[in-house]
């Protein structure tokens, strides 16, 4: 049985149910208080699980990753949140090399059950600083993982299984999601961390597409059906651990692929899986592997530039029809 | 003779009137839809921008807050030009590229520009300060900030450097009491934002943020210190936000009758007015004038900036670099 | 009656020996080769280092700094144990991974480890005070640090929060005066490091880092302050760096007598041994003795890790992650 | 004419070179004066520049690297220094977001000519947070150029051309470099930033290899040269920008091209070019596209382990035989 929920809502839920069963789970981030977070991701948990567990701090982004770590290696379970993804970078150093090094470095004795929410994505003129999808910049980070939830199903899962996790998750819901309504199964349930997920099945050209563009590249295919090119598209949830398996096997039944991001195509989450298809799945490949996404320059401010650098449903279909020119 | 603080209250109400009619004005392009909601009023705090920025000579430089647009407005940035920015018209100061919040520079002026990452500014302002010693000038850098944002590292590591270096930077803090939601004392161990100036070897200083003249003058002397070589001065301004945090922010955090109190006692335009009247140095009929002479000015440069142009795609790709090195 | 530091001036004077002697046999190793140069002598530092870890109850936690290993040792990690990890075996506590500087974690004795970039604990302090109150029990954390790493921002974040929400952190640097060729007064603005808690609501304390006695007094002043909810302390400890930043630092930055005067006046073993010697506590048989008999101690300790074992190549993919999720 | 001098000497003669003809031209960073830098790069300059122009610094990364941009926009040509690359992690706000984004997000009414040194990679113990050759984090990163030399000549030519660069140049020098000896032309020269450099001539495969690993692959195409494989030797000299069209060109005629760093495979320098050469060059392909690179795990303190971990000039080799099997 399912409900139909929004996005929301669905973390939301898993917040709260992770919360309710495991009394060492907190949050901390800024304004995720009585205000419940700028995007509403938090509403009612404060007044449901009171101030020390819901905690707002000061605007000290060092501090929130750091202390969620210290916090996962003493007994607890926290989930911090940075305000906006654009923020990961002020607080690199705590991501890159303390949560997910960390263990390591210290020879396997500690775990560091931590999970850092940071909302990501251009939602209309919020800036270079405000807008970005950061997740390639821990393709190269070991230690850590690292999803973006494109459905309310997944959110709420993935976040579930971002908590339970004795490993640190980054955890990247799209802002421009937030309002998205979708079916949530009943009950409890976990969306396996690194496992793709094949949305629709296809024998011409396989689609990866991620978060937000995983919803263009359906109605991409959607178009490219009328036309009679079936696409496989597979949401691949994030980067780390990544299902290469997947979507090699897809290539090697559809000869074609088309990565889709919103981050810009140059240093994006989709050069990585080119190059592992590249390597492992080259004799499957009848054409380029095509990339779309955004230019390689900052988010502009205005809404009205913005709309030409977030990448299309047009350009996907683009990208599409070019490597199956010769299919129709 | 030195004109005194005590003698520019005229003009001091004349900028704050600005400030508040360029928003106003402002306020209503975001209801018209024209301009995107991610604007932070700076109603209530144009007494600290005022009085801070009229303490600068031609030559200083300026980091502004995110709060408002009183800094640049006040610092010469004209009022069009302002309006374009926000319409996202290329007669704008980023051409097109920004609107909504506020990254307007205008190396002219000296206004250096604003970080979204706040608390980006710091280390910036002290970069200016270095850069004005290692070019043998005699230029400050003034650099305005939140009280929410004081709690950034970035500031102890400017501020430790400001000091030790005996830098031409005035760090001035605009405590409005919220950062977003959180209050200022669930968030600041420090009694005081400027408790923290004796960690960082430099004078601080707690000023009344409603009171332009006193503002102005805590942080004339603080210039003119840098200035001459005295190091760097942490001031504290104790003001208010009137209204949320941006547009449409329900502000249900804050108790109700917070606003309305502060919006009674604590406007720094109705201040000025009062004491302006009681102390018989102006009439209403002056003050009424200002404020219809900065209205239309406000108007007509409103009406020029909506004649403005939007730009065209290749905008996007340009200014990344000054140069270019494709291969 | 409770025991106070006075009574165990015996104690702490073998503590600094092992320590001391450890790190000599140590530089040996380092001599010949069998250990990289990258270790950071504590030599001088010991008093501040057993006076503060022996301030500690069994639960607490401690986040120590890079320099030397006086924190492990006196917390409790076994002497063998310290010289396998810098031979690289696996029967060190890094298990045959960390090996040269020090990433020592010993859960059981609430030692969570240390950050490559300096400054990196500060905030992880923060998070294992705040898990203490989560989860209900009285811990308190230490976290140590060098006077130049206090200048990072991540210091100014986490005192922040600790300060604000009076958590059970006990805040100690090791003021020696230098951060590699850095010195104190030429890259820090405060007077005393310790005046910076004024800016972070807590008390600062000032303390003579040469003498266990007094910081083991003003650190277990503040853990009780701390575990009872009387929230952070920040406390400055005076010492002095009696060899270079790392083995093989050519010093060339520091006045040749410096070091001299150093070792003839602030030697904390010397200083101890004196008094206890002036005041009739010990005998010089009964120093040699403790001298001797840590001494052999270490030798022990020396040889079985020798004798250890260099880990294979799949050490290199163990402890990544805790959980396998290989798809 | 040339001399042959340290990659070290090289490095200090650009700086005093530079810092000789413009008076606006001035370092800071962690001992970096009466030290000479903790890797002896700035030696002597102190001596000869003055305190004012050769500052040391507070352990303030984050102030380093935005006081930096600071007087960048006003007037100054700054150069500043990381101590260690992976500090990039702990100023990544100030590199990826300030930097980068702060000329294009003001609409290019300013510019910011500032350098920022910061030297890489693993030499012997110094631990996953001192070793690592972060380049990969900035391909996303418009507005910022990033270059790597691996030779004295390079080492010069390129930071005099980022010195005089108005845009801000990212320099990792490679620490296990240091002592390298090599020619360097007399007289004042440059290295343009963004133009590979074809180190050696080949037909049977394109050897891609940076910094420190350039040696290594010369060495591996010397082996192969002895196999009848004739290797094409390529050192881009960075990442941004990256010559493409170089690749590209010599991939069309090797058919096989391997890329070789010392990062991670996994998120390194090579997926990006990797990405681009399967869908521009995907034609000329005979073999799948290898990358050589560390294992997907932290850098071991242990220098016993380390040496397990930074790849060696066996393992291009071993891409290379692979890919060129059917050739021998
Ligand atoms: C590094 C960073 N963290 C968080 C934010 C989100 N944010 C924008 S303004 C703001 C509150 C700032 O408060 P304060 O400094 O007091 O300034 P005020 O808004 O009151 O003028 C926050 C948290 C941000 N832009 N940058
Ligand atoms: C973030 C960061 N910056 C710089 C370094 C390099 N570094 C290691 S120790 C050190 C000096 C630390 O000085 P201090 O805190 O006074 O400690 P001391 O060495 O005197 O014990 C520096 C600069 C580092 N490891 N991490
Ligand atoms: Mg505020
Ligand atoms: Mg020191």
């Amino acid at each position: 049985m399912s409900r139909v929920i929004k996005y929301n809502v669905a973390i939301r839920e898993a917040l709260a149910e992770e919360m309710e069963r495991d009394s060492t789970v907190f949050m901390m981030g800024e304004d995720i208080g009585v205000m419940g977070g700028v995007f509403g991701m938090t509403r009612g948990l404060y007044d449901r699980f009171g101030k020390q567990r819901v905690i707002d701090t000061p605007i000290s982004e060092t501090m929130i990753v750091g202390a969620g770590v210290g916090a996962a290696l003493t007994g607890c379970r926290p989930i911090v949140e940075l305000q906006y993804a654009d923020f990961v970078a002020v607080a690199m150093d705590e991501i890159y090399n303390r949560a997910a090094k960390w263990r390591y470095m210290h020879g396997g004795r500690q775990n560091v059950p931590l999970t850092i929410i940071a909302p990501e994505g251009a939602v209309g003129g919020v800036g270079p600083e405000h807008s970005q999808c950061p997740e390639a910049l821990f393709w190269s980070c070991a230690g850590l993982h690292v999803v973006t939830p494109a459905t309310p199903a997944d959110a709420k899962g993935l976040l579930k299984s971002a908590i339970r996790s004795n490993d640190p998750v980054l955890f990247l819901p799209h802002k421009g999601l937030a309002a998205l309504q979708g079916e949530v199964p009943d009950g409890e349930y976990f969306v396996p961390l690194g496992k793709a997920n094949t949305v629709r099945k296809g024998k011409h050209l396989t689609i990866v597409a991620w978060s937000a563009m995983l919803h263009k590249a359906l109605k991409a295919a959607d178009v490219l059906a009328e036309k009679g090119i079936e696409a496989e598209v597979i949401d691949p949830r994030g980067i780390r651990p990544f299902d290469f398996d997947a979507v090699v096997e897809s290539v090697s039944r559809t000869g074609r692929l088309v990565l889709a991001h919103e981050a810009p195509v140059r240093g994006g989450p989709g050069s990585e899986v080119a190059a592992v298809i590249a390597e492992r799945a080259l004799h499957y490949l009848e054409a380029p592997i095509m990339r779309v996404g955004a230019p390689d320059i900052p988010v502009p401010q205005s809404v009205y530039l913005e709309r030409m650098v977030v990448p299309r449903m047009e350009e996907i279909l683009a990208a599409a029809e070019k490597i199956c020119a010769e299919l129709v | 003779m030195a004109e005194t603080a005590q003698d520019k209250r005229l003009d001091f109400y004349e900028a704050m009137q600005r400030c508040a009619l360029w928003e106003m004005r402002l306020l209503q392009m975001v209801e018209e839809g024209q301009v995107s909601g991610f604007y932070h009023s700076g109603r209530g705090q144009e007494g600290v921008q005022v009085g801070a920025v009229l303490a600068l000579k031609p030559q200083d430089y300026l980091l502004y807050g995110h709060r408002g647009c009183g800094y640049q407005i006040t610092r010469g940035v004209p009022l069009d030009a302002m309006f374009s920015d926000f319409l996202g018209h290329i007669e704008g100061p980023t051409r097109g590229l920004g609107a909504g919040t506020i990254h307007i520079a205008s190396p002219e002026l000296g206004i250096l520009g604003q970080a979204g990452g706040v608390g980006g500014t710091y280390a910036l302002a002290v970069g200016a300060a270095l850069s004005a010693r290692q070019r043998g000038t005699d230029q400050v850098a003034l650099c305005m900030f939140g009280e929410g944002t004081a709690n950034r590292g970035t500031f102890h590591e400017a501020a430790n450097a400001a000091g030790v270096w005996k830098l031409p930077v005035v760090w001035l803090c605009e405590n409005n009491g919220w950062a977003i939601s959180a209050s200022f004392r669930e968030t600041t161990a420090a009694e005081r934002i400027a408790d923290r100036a004796i960690g960082y070897g430099m004078p601080g200083i707690v000023v009344d943020g409603q009171d332009p003249v006193a503002v102005n003058a805590a942080v004339s002397e603080a210039v003119e210190r840098a200035r001459n070589g005295g190091g760097p001065t942490l001031i504290e301004a104790l003001t208010a936000r009137l209204r949320g945090h941006y547009e449409g922010d329900a502000q249900r955090y804050r108790a109700k009758d917070e606003i309305e109190t502060l919006k009674r006692e604590r406007d720094p335009i109705v201040l000025l007015a009062n004491v302006l009247l009681e102390e018989k140095l102006a009439t209403q009929e002056t003050l009424d004038g200002i404020q219809a002479r900065v209205a239309q000015e406000v108007d007509a440069a409103a009406k020029r900036a909506l004649q403005g142009t939007k730009p065209t795609r290749d905008r996007i790709f340009q200014y990344v670099y000054a140069e270019d090195h494709t291969p």
